[in-house]
């Protein structure tokens, strides 16, 4: 069972790379499922219990940084645990699916503890050591490599009883919070921006953006539009104003 | 004065603009894109993969390591877009640079397609082109046929790497293009661009920052449900809006990310124990 | 049942300047409630039916001076009336809404009646004179009081079969009337103000405030803050412009 | 010169800024704001109530008799807002009284202000606060218990007081700390009020008159909905804006506002009488 | 036979070209019925028919060119098919219906085939010709009275199945097909009219009133009263600015 | 200089205004306005007609032959508004010629209004005055009795010719009141038109360019829709705009509007046959 345990647990490092890195999509159930069949070795199981895991997964879309139960893990576990238990592949769903939720509650933990490395990087970037930032990235892969190997490892080698029970001691509601604060991490991002961005000429177009979506629910797309159409009019209307008198522009950025 | 300093920093001190990107530059950038998300995280989101892809061009440009040091600065600032149409945004940041535009218009074109574009990837990729072709293929997997993976990976390739180097290529081509004009004009342009970015960045707070009261106040036969009673009546997204002028308002006060991102857990957590959020 | 009644109309009075001052809702039929209770001799009662008439009234809300069915007037008929005639409170509730449409209509009336002594305010103002407003207010409170009085005196004294039999005499039409004369009362209030602030130059924000209101339905919270938007773009971005030629500002100012 | 002759009109004649309101005189305004709505009516609304609760500030700022005119006049116009969070407004209207700002910009503050704050208002306590306090009140007094006015009475006013005690400071606080720059530059600030203010009353003007028709033409097998089929397809909210629009231009020949409301009363009777609105 | 069928197709031919021309609506079907029924000497027949057929189109409006089933072809076969085989006049909408739908697909090829008569007007124009102006449209009046005429004379004069099964040989999804490209063709136009307006100092307004439109939905007056709202702005505030220094003027104009 | 040339093609030469048009003028214009689609077609929509019924006015206005070429050149470019409301339009173009306006001025506020009026046009006509005096008419004609028709045309073409008339006298003489203060000012009204001119184009586009894709990928169980799934969610009415673009784009590269007239008959047909549109 070890080999096994190992070599699946190998493949989930790969496929966890190439969820967010790559994106080959080799990481989608429909793939796993044959992996985990040869591994596993029963080719057939594992190609109709990954169909079947890939149709669940189906339109739970990675937006923006919402993190859906973790598809790799949960093909992973799904077709494992219908070979190994030989089960009914619609019966592997129902165990795949907590280990993909609690998958997903460590993403949020991994994304926020590599918040700091960032300013490592920004030293990198002063320095103009740009092997630096290729490392801090090749460190991020590793991380990710290595932290899918073990979740994966454990539960094929010990047993999905024995997983579950270790999973269902972390407690709902903390799964649950962290999940809620992975939604409102944009926020932080946003923030950095406003700190670079936003100067009192331009805060009326913040506004402007924010009325847009939070009231009318337009797309992106459409603000952008919009901001654009209010662009090519000031640039282009205006434009004989500020070409004027070159001492005014002076006023416009150092700004009131 | 102030504006004169300012400007010196929002300016290359090299404004020569004879380095000419390759093809074979342009690939490379390609192929590391592919690493974008690489060191994602919360703080910077793809920045840090972004500045690794934006290398090669970066070096090549920036002879002085005075102005390499201001770019690489400028790139490791936040961004996030869709990973395959990323390669378009490279293209033309990528011709920015080598014009030398000024570094405010670079980050407001950085800023105001990022947003628009993660939108239209989001729908172009995960919601058509990976439901199509992996319906296709688990369809036949689940009859037990091994075609089924294949014609899955080779559908879904063909797209994802036609379009990744044929946008870097046609970003860059786009930008070199239509740059020129552009840098005549710095602060015209760099205007337009705030508009533009801003406006993307006040909807970017209302689309993406998930944030809810599930506070219900219940009294005698009476119940008021604080967000659709009274926030979304008056104005919805006032939380994820409250929540980003906090976060930018700690920030200004010294606060460092890092702090804020704890901070972020520690709410999310606790609210959901609290029941509140 | 002089004493009480007029006990009672005195309770009106103040809960009916309470309604539009001080606002400290002491109005509220739950409160009522208790006060008829203790004139009338029954809290236990008095209590029950304005906890009753409270959630018949709540949500009931007096927005940009549309007026719901008089709350002041309900509350008090039918705390009365329920235990007068020891009725079960739920009764009480049919007898109090026609007395309360009634009174509704009788406000837009006062309102209405109220409008001319603004006249004598406005001359108050161009004297300078700051005791003549203050009296204007005291007289307004004053007919609240009266209006109040009587109107809650009459039913309770002479029985509510009587007073039915006279609201009953008001035909509905005119009633509703009333109140639909109420609802398009604002557009002088806004023709005013339209009067002093409307000028050429500013015309298209009216049209923007209107449309965005009439066709997208925008709250005017929303509304403001576009507004502001554009403000804060005319007056930032567009300041270099103004504030060259002196000369040109007359422009401005004057018009065409 | 029809320019001066209005700018003089609009100008306090004594620019000195040398009073300021104490704690107490805000008070005052504070407790005098319950009577805001002492002489509510069609024509002005609050505005009588307003000017009341004004009284102490303008009284002690405008020491010549001329600029108290002018003031009083101008605070005896067309007003209406929340009665709670209008303390807030004559924190900040104060504060401008007090730093003599120019009468133009003083209006466009306070039309720009109230419609905003009425609909917030509107929200938070018609909506929010009545219905939890009065909830768990009836739910008492149902129970025969007295402690339901009781309880209710506190909750309910607990806040109310601190909100028109409290908003009345932090306005004039706020007031104070902005009103200084907006100053200097009267003719723009008071164009960017313009701009606020206008566009509030056209939402107002959508909003808050309550004119439809209910004509409904039938003929034959075919019935055209006036209002639903055919205003309502092309200009929502049409005869809000035109009965608006046709007092403006009465009051505008001459009309007075006591004649505007005699026809508004019979137009809403007669229209009733006949069916059509 | 021969009489009636050439009376009945010089009525069609005439009110082929009020649909179009005119517009006092002697086309509609209740009218038709009405003429129809004295050509064939059965006004009573002719008015029933005429009064449902007209409740069958009520509601079916040519907006902006978009064309419904033919109405005049409709009433007219409608009326002549039910008075001829004497039947249920419900049943003769059920003939009607198919050539006026095919009728629509010919207007939609006659709509094109006039394009390319518009270079002959342009040359008129170009010759300050008025008289050759006019004569085009006397043409067009015509063709459209000769198309009705025999679309209308055929099938009284052979017969509704003789004529039906002519019909029933065009493809339903050609027909659908010219109908579809009817569609499109403003387009066109558009395209025309940007070939003359289009600026790029203007091209922001283009996407305003699109995005207006395909994102929010809102009628065309409501995006004109918006572009007159920022129209009324520019014009004014921006006033003082552009009437400054003469030498301004012509960069706007030259444009970038 | 191009932009001298340019100012001389849209002035008129002689810009005298001592012509007025007088009443049977404007009724001439009327009858003729009956034609206004005598000879419509997809290429121009309404323009002959228009310029048919415009006749009268500018042969009167135009004296040298070199006004009246340029005047008959711009009426015959691409026109649609509703039939009935369309001597509204005429009224005031006719005035604004009669005054010598811009050329450039006359066109934007030719396609300014046609869009609006078309929209109102629509619902009065087509949508309300229609249904109603059809439906009396057709409720009668089914009872057998002959006052159907006669009442259906007398009811509709009284408002019909009373707005068809009136509407033309009631345009001119708007346009004369508001037209001379307009010509002063040159450029910024002709600025001001093309605002509103193409904001209503942009408009015209997303609402009267009908087509949609019915493409639907079907992958195993997955199914989606191309129009509902993809482009109603990122840009709805992409398609209309696209188009439109690309017959710009083409009439810009000289293919003549006849050519795409065909192209788009093809297109329609072959994507029913393809059934992909
Ligand atoms: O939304 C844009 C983009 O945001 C993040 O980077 C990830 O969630 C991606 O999957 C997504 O495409
Ligand atoms: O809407 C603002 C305000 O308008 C009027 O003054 C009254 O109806 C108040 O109750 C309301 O809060
Ligand atoms: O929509 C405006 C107008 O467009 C075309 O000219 C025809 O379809 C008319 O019936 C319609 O009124």
């Amino acid at each position: 069972m070890l080999t096994e345990a190992l070599l699946i647990a190998l493949w989930a490092g790969i496929a966890g790379i190439d969820l967010f890195n790559g994106l080959t999509h080799i990481h989608r159930p429909v793939v796993t499922g044959l992996v985990v069949g040869i591994i596993l070795g029963d080719v057939q199981k594992g190609l109709v219990t990954g169909g079947m895991l890939e149709l669940v997964w189906m339109g739970m879309a990675p937006l923006a940084g919402a993190q859906p139960p973790n598809v790799v893990i949960g093909g992973i576990i799904g077709a494992a645990f219908a070979i190994l238990t030989n089960q009914d592949p619609s019966v592997a769903v129902g165990v795949a699916v907590p280990f993909a939720v609690a998958a997903q509650a460590g993403i949020t933990l991994l994304f926020t503890a590599f918040s700091p490395v960032m300013h490592k990087a920004d030293e990198f970037a002063e320095e103009g050591n740009l092997k630096g930032i290729a490392k801090i990235n090749y460190f991020g892969i590793s991380i990710l490599f290595v932290s899918y190997f073990i979740v994966a490892f454990l539960p094929v080698y010990f047993g999905a009883d024995a997983a579950e029970a270790m999973v269902g001691m972390l407690p709902q509601t903390f799964i649950d919070g962290l999940s809620l604060a992975g939604g409102m991490m944009p926020a932080i991002g946003f923030a950095l921006l406003l700190k670079i961005m936003l100067k009192k000429e331009y805060a009326g177009f913040l506004i402007l953006g924010f009325v847009l979506v939070a009231y009318l629910e337009l797309p992106i797309l459409a603000v952008a539009l919009l901001g654009t159409s209010i662009a090519l009019y000031d640039y282009f209307i205006n434009k004989s104003n500020d070409q004027t008198p070159p001492g005014n522009k002076e006023v416009i950025t150092d700004g009131i | 004065m102030a504006s004169n300093n300012k400007e010196k920093d929002t300016k290359y001190s090299d404004q020569s603009t004879d380095v000419s990107l390759s093809k074979s530059d342009l690939n490379r950038m390609a192929w590391r894109s592919l690493f974008l998300q690489a060191s994602f995280n919360y703080e910077r989101m793809q920045a840090a993969g972004w500045l690794f892809s934006m290398a090669p061009a970066l070096e090549k440009i920036h002879k002085k390591k005075e102005d390499l040091v201001k770019s690489l600065k400028m790139h490791m600032e936040f961004f996030n877009t869709h990973p395959f149409l990323v390669t378009f945004i490279m293209g033309i940041i990528a011709a920015m640079e080598e014009k030398k535009n000024d570094i405010e218009t670079i980050r407001g074109i950085k800023v105001a397609t990022m947003g628009p574009l993660g939108g239209i990837g989001d729908a172009l990729f995960w919601l058509t082109l990976l439901p199509i072709s992996a319906g296709i293929g688990a369809s036949l997997a689940i009859e037990g046929s091994i075609a089924g993976p294949i014609v899955f990976l080779i559908m879904f390739n063909i797209v994802h790497f036609v379009l990744r180097f044929g946008l870097m290529h046609y970003g860059y081509k786009t930008g070199v293009k239509s740059i020129a004009k552009l840098k005549e004009n710095t602060k015209k342009v760099s205007k337009a661009a705030s508009i533009v970015g801003l406006s993307v960045v006040g909807a970017l707070i209302a689309s993406y920052i998930n944030l809810k009261t599930t506070l219900v106040i219940n009294a005698g036969e009476a119940s008021v449900a604080l967000q659709t009673d009274v926030l979304d009546k008056t104005m919805p997204k006032m939380l994820p809006l409250g929540y980003a002028l906090l976060m930018y308002w700690l920030l200004k006060k010294g606060w460092s990310p890092l702090k804020l991102i704890g901070i972020t857990v520690i709410i999310g957590v606790g609210g959901k124990y609290l029941g509140i959020l």
